[in-house]
């Protein structure tokens, strides 16, 4: 017989403002197999839960239902409660009447109503609840890092000392990322590359941390402590091992009109070429596009010159498979294409250029060697404009409707450097809001305007014209002083809104991780589980969750780091033990399972089976991986005898709740 | 024809590469036939039979008799052969353990069709230039031929075999069949129609489970229907809803994997048109998801156990045929 | 405040003016703008305030070109040249401050005048 | 039709675990009304959705049955929604073919982020449903409410 107690949670006034719940208690408590049924204004607090745990000895209770909240937000609390007094975790059941309903309606009677339903259906399904043992199943100790900016370059270097292996994998020929490019850091200005490069060198030194530079995940595959990846490592025809970064090939290659990404095309490199200086790892790489050897057989300079002999025409792309226990996602950012805003007319003026190109053009190892020119004509630029806001918070069909976060504070700091290095330069800066949270931020930006004296405007740019003496008219609107403007700019930067790297979202699909509408990551909490994804053992660091500076970057990269260190210290982790199990006996062998199973966690064994009729029969049937099945329950609609089953999701239970809303 | 089968028959038995076989005998009545495995030259001279009555198909029988000692032989109708290729692809019969002679398929006569036009105390059919002559107990009685023939066999769909170790007879073709033109019918009726249709239909439902026991895709080792756990245990049709269930969820369980034979029409005995449900299934996965024959083949992937990531949507219902 | 009038011009317009973010990039892109008292951003801000009053009575209303740069390039979409027009429409169709009354009418009609145009006009002014 | 104005039906939603009942919470937190009559049932994955179920539903006197999974490409499982999009595809025709209105069943995808989705998504289902009147058709008249 079965003893279910019944706990209603008043969750101060967010449930019972609407819900009865006096009412909900005394009618949960007349279902068959209630024995007890009590309110209480904070069930998950220590008291509440004592409450529960008290009822559980007291009453000897065989099952649980509290209603509360969600149980994507209080389920765990409430079955550690209950193991904790000897109740199996799995006789726990949670009645959303929070968010599904006191939340979302206004009468306290249908609400009321709705509640004692929705309880029902749990009392209905506690009763078939069955207690169930989590396995376990072991942690690969080592760590996939996916993007080697400052996010993944932080999160490896803290998993490594840690003392756990991590693997960053680089799309590009190099780690190092947005901030590589970058020429100074707010709110300090000091130089990017000096605070960066010396991570770059110690993630080569880590004898714990293996660079896959030009290289992408292609396939994943497992679960969390188990994933199994492929990695493919493109082809960049140079031996890496070889290769000793001479830079001669380089200086030889005859392609020399190859636009220089790293330098945001402001000027050109070879075909084969190392991305900076200070490349991690400091390899060449033969761009195939470009290559004539590759292209057309004809040339192979860089081979001769090459005197280690690490030239390689022939070189495929690899496939490598590896196996980690967290993956920690790092893909980072880029600034959107300005094409489509016409009115900037970027496209149509070369001294129109975006703040990360500003970055390149201030830059000592820019294309200008750090003296800041027009890249039209090379003079100096007398006046610059900075428009903010460009493609951020702009309705869905115009641009990015977030606040892109970090071009406030660029826009600052490229203002005051400006300003310092060229005292003679005015310099505008049209802004809708200028928003500074973050320590000595807004002091930085009061420098700006007092000791720099930037103007700032408030009021957006409606109209850039180009002209035909090489000033550019700049026409906006002054708010404040509610006149319209025109400028005529030398230079105008424009602050372009960041997006998530395009390379997210099949990620994302092969990660079985969330992305909202914008393809950030979602992390499993908004407040509380911050670099966590809601797929276990996949972990988020830097901007590919959000728009984020250097700082916060950094100090999401060790969270991340920390959560994964966190999981990767565990020999074993908890299984889930809601996963598929098949009943032998009614099992036809028929393989429709394990064509639709994910994981590929069903197998087919000959087993003799005991016939009715005493004779002995050899039977091909299902057998489940618990360790492998995720519980999503595919095979056990696929077959057709209903031998396939999920734990804490049974055909019963399900139709046990089905028969309680509708009755 | 059935003098070549029992020959070969004998043979087989006398060389010991069978030691049974599956094929039919006669009933009480000359025409009602049933599948029969036959282990003796003497069993086969006294009672095997194939003539225009031995239309069922006894693929199913092979789910239980391939796994027993030694190899059987088994006379496969075209029809047939695909409901067998269907078994080896879910694994439900062991190939090896059967010796298949395919034989040609019908048209095969339904008893009820003559006896709907009023001709009983049947004693023997003969079919002359396309007129069924019938000898009676009261003389003898002409109907044309097709009208006697069975549903099934009319929306014939195939003629080939598509698996057998030898022939006998002629290999046929993959047919043009109107066999969805019923269903087409239904799907241009209004929403109404078509329930008084269905409610008109179902409601015969003795549930008999005779459309279920002779179809060669339901083979499962217990059926959900007979399981007190499944929660949709039900032997006996108790309302209106309980045969909408039982066949909604029989069709859709064999969705993807119903050969398409015509079994369950067949042995209706409240002549409910089964097979239209089954044909409806085929229908959309056929328009939805590209033509697939289940049983055409034992390699290929059912409907229902892949997908492709540019699949339509449900809302299709909606944008389809009449509300 | 006329909330009457702000409705009438919310719904004639279909705009969503709770939608600006007061970058006034409408008014940066003006092209009439120094000719005009209230300028495109405004438009927006005081409908939304309910302040229509001046605006009805602002020669501002005419010099709108309705070139629709601010509707192109407003980065949320609020589209103020549909207000300005309705704000327009609203000042036309004042209901019981008709710019003609149907006795002035005659005294003013000109031989050539197509009679549809008469027709219209008695249609829009005496409503 | 008959006309109906109290009629309040009876709607189950089946959510999958990861986006929609996660974005049914969202609708919560964000304080977005949709009607009463909508009742959910969390599974793991919109793939445990047994066409039983659906049937099961109607027959003890639901009036619409609603799924709702992450969106195509999005599932927490990799495929489990595009299985599932095939076999309720199906199964609606199916209905469809026996004249149940097509109004009462629906497959809709809603991620954990689109917590206005699922309450306008739920507040027109309703709608819909509450104009078909009660479920007759499919129901087991021994479960009818007196």
């Amino acid at each position: 017989m079965q003893r279910i107690g019944v706990f209603v949670c008043h969750c101060g006034t967010n449930i019972a403002a609407t819900v009865d719940v006096k009412a909900v208690a005394e009618a949960l408590g007349h279902e068959p197999g209630v024995v007890i049924s009590q309110d209480y204004q904070y069930m998950c607090s220590e008291s509440g839960q004592n409450l529960v745990k008290d009822a559980i000895k007291e009453h000897n209770l065989t099952g649980i239902v509290i209603c509360s909240c969600s149980p994507r937000m209080h389920e765990n609390t409430f079955r550690k409660a209950a193991a904790s007094v000897g109740l199996n975790p799995y006789l726990v059941e949670i009645a959303n009447i929070r968010e599904q309903c006191s939340w979302i309606h206004k009468e306290i009677a249908t609400a009321t109503e709705k509640a004692i339903i929705l309880g029902k259906a749990a009392v209905a399904k506690v009763h078939l609840n069955a207690p169930l043992t989590a396995g376990e199943s072991p942690v690969v100790k080592r760590a996939l890092v996916i993007g080697g900016g400052i996010a993944g370059i932080q999160t490896a270097l803290d998993i490594a000392e840690a003392g756990f292996d991590v693997d960053i994998v680089e799309k590009e020929p190099t780690i190092g990322g947005k901030m590589a490019q970058i020429d100074k850091t707010f709110p300090t200005l000091d130089c990017a590359a000096c605070i960066l490069t010396p991570k770059m060198v110690e993630c080569s030194q880590n004898e714990k941390i293996h660079i896959h530079s030009f290289s992408e995940v292609s396939d994943v595959k497992g679960f969390v402590g188990n994933f199994t990846v492929t990695i493919k490592k493109k082809a960049r025809f140079v031996d890496e091992t070889k290769c000793t970064g001479c830079g001669l090939c380089t200086e030889k290659c005859p392609m020399k009109k190859v636009p220089n990404e790293f330098n945001m095309g402001l000027d050109n490199r070879t075909a084969i070429y190392i991305p900076f200086a200070q490349a991690v790892p400091k390899v060449a790489t033969i761009d195939p596009n470009h290559c004539m050897m590759l292209k057309t057989g004809k040339c192979g300079v860089c081979s001769k010159v090459c005197s280690v002999g690490a030239i390689d025409y022939k070189q495929q792309d690899q496939f490598i498979e590896e196996k980690y226990g967290a993956i920690v996602v790092a893909t980072g950012f880029n600034p959107i294409k300005l094409d489509k805003y016409d009115e900037f007319a970027y496209n149509q003026c070369a001294d129109v250029v975006t703040s990360l190109e500003l970055e390149r053009l201030m830059n000592a190892a820019g294309p200008n060697g750090g003296t800041l020119l027009r890249p039209s004509d090379k003079t100096h630029p007398h006046k610059i404009v900075f428009v903010q806001c460009v493609g951020s918070r702009c309705d869905d069909s115009k641009g990015k409707p977030y606040c892109s976060k970090i071009c406030c504070m660029y826009t600052a700091k490229h203002a005051m450097l400006i300003r310092e290095k060229y005292p003679d330069t005015e310099v505008y800066v049209f802004y809708i809001d200028v928003r500074t949270p973050g320590k000595n931020f807004d002091e930085f930006y009061r420098r700006a305007v007092e000791q720099y004296n930037v103007h700032y405007i408030k009021g957006m740019v409606g109209k850039v014209t180009p002209k035909s003496d090489g000033k550019i008219d700049v026409q906006a609107s002054d708010l404040l002083s509610n006149e319209q403007l025109h400028i005529d700019a030398d230079l105008v930067v424009l602050a372009a809104a960041i997006e998530p790297d395009k390379t997210a979202r099949p990620l994302a699909t092969m990660l079985t991780t969330q992305m909202d509408t914008n393809d950030f990551f979602t992390e499993a909490h908004p407040k509380l589980r911050p670099v966590e994804s809601a797929t276990a053992g996949i972990f988020l660091s830097g901007a590919c969750q959000g728009p984020k500076d250097i700082p916060e970057t950094v100090a999401q990269g060790s969270a991340a780091a920390a959560k994964a260190i966190g999981l990767l210290c565990k020999n074993s982790i908890t299984c889930n033990p809601c996963v598929a199990h098949s009943d032998e006996l009614m099992c036809n062998g028929c393989s429709s399972c394990e064509k639709v199973c994910p994981y590929g966690a069903i197998t087919y064994i000959d087993k003799e089976f005991r016939m009715p009729d005493r004779t002995t029969a050899i039977r091909r049937v299902a057998s489940v991986n618990p360790a492998v099945c995720q519980g999503c329950g595919a095979c056990t609609v696929a077959c057709p005898s209903g031998a396939m089953d999920l734990n804490g999701f049974s055909n019963s239970q399900i139709m046990a709740e089905v028969d309680a809303i509708c009755k | 024809m059935q003098e070549a089968m029992i020959k070969r028959a004998k043979e087989l038995l006398a060389d010991g590469t069978v030691n049974r076989v599956i094929g039919w005998k006669k009933g009480e009545f000359f025409y009602d036939i049933t599948p029969a495995v036959f282990e003796t030259a003497e069993e086969i001279d006294a009672d095997f039979v194939f003539d225009d009555f031995t239309s069922a198909n006894v693929s199913k029988y092979l789910v239980k008799e391939s796994k027993k000692e030694g190899k059987i032989l088994a006379f496969l109708k075209p029809c047939d052969t695909y409901s067998f290729n269907q078994l080896i692809k879910e694994h439900r019969v062991v190939r090896e353990n059967v010796y298949i002679i395919g034989v040609p398929g019908g048209p095969k006569l339904d008893i009820e069709k003559i006896k709907a036009k009023g001709i009983t105390g049947v004693l023997g059919v003969k079919n002359e230039n396309f007129t069924l002559k019938i000898d009676t107990l009261y003389g003898e009685e002409t109907m044309p031929f097709y009208e006697a023939i069975c549903g099934k066999c009319a929306d014939c769909k195939s003629k080939k075999h598509v698996i057998y170790d030898e022939l006998i007879g002629e290999d046929g073709d993959v047919l043009d069949s109107n066999r969805f033109d019923m269903v087409e019918k239904l799907e241009n009726m209004t929403a109404q129609e078509r329930f008084e249709f269905w409610r008109e239909q179902l409601s015969k439902c003795i549930r008999c489970n005779a459309c279920r026991n002779v179809c060669p895709a339901c083979t499962c080792e217990k059926c959900v229907f007979d399981n007190p756990n499944s929660g949709v245990e039900n032997k006996a049709a108790s309302d209106s809803f309980e045969e909408n269930m039982f066949h909604i969820i029989r069709a859709f369980h064999v969705a993807g994997r119903c050969t398409d034979c015509g079994e369950c029409s067949r042995v209706c005995p409240q002549n409910i048109p089964l097979h239209l449900l089954n044909r409806k299934f085929i229908k959309d996965i056929n328009a939805l998801y590209g033509e697939y024959q289940a049983g055409a083949d034992t390699t290929s992937r059912a409907p229902l156990n892949t997908y492709d990531t540019e699949d339509c949507e449900p809302s299709i219902v909606h944008e389809r045929g009449v509300e | 405040m006329d909330k009457n009038l702000k409705e009438q011009i919310l719904r004639a317009s279909g705009v969503n003016v709770l939608k600006c973010m007061r970058c006034g990039k409408c008014s940066g892109t003006c092209p009439s703008y120094d000719e005009m008292e209230y300028h495109p951003h405004q438009f927006v801000y005081m409908v939304e305030k309910g302040d229509i009053e001046k605006l009805m009575n602002s020669a501002s209303l005419y010099k709108c070109l309705t070139c629709f740069a601010c509707v192109e390039r407003c980065p949320r979409n609020v589209e103020p040249a549909k207000v300005v027009e309705a704000v327009r429409l609203a000042a036309i169709r004042q209901q019981g401050n008709n710019h003609l009354t149907p006795a002035m009418i005659p005294d003013m009609i000109d031989e050539d005048i197509p009679q549809q145009a008469l027709v219209t006009a008695f249609r829009k002014y005496t409503k | 039709m008959q006309v109906n104005n109290n009629f309040e039906p009876v709607i189950v939603a089946f959510c999958c675990n990861w986006c929609s009942y996660a974005g049914a919470d969202l609708s919560g937190t964000n304080r977005l009304n949709y009607p009463t009559n909508v009742k959910i049932i969390r599974v793991p994955c919109s793939c445990r959705v047994n066409p039983m179920f659906i049937l099961r539903a109607f027959q003890k006197g639901a009036d619409g049955v609603i799924i709702c999974g992450c969106h195509p490409g999005d599932c927490h499982y990799t495929s489990g929604n595009y299985f599932t999009r095939r076999r309720i595809t199906l199964l609606y025709s199916m209905l469809d073919f026996l004249g149940i209105e097509r109004n009462r069943t629906r497959l809709e995808w809603v991620s954990a982020a689109e917590g206005a989705k699922f309450a306008a998504t739920m507040q027109q289902f309703t709608e819909d449903v509450r104009k078909l009147g009660p479920n007759r058709r499919l129901e087991d008249l021994r479960c009818r409410k007196q």
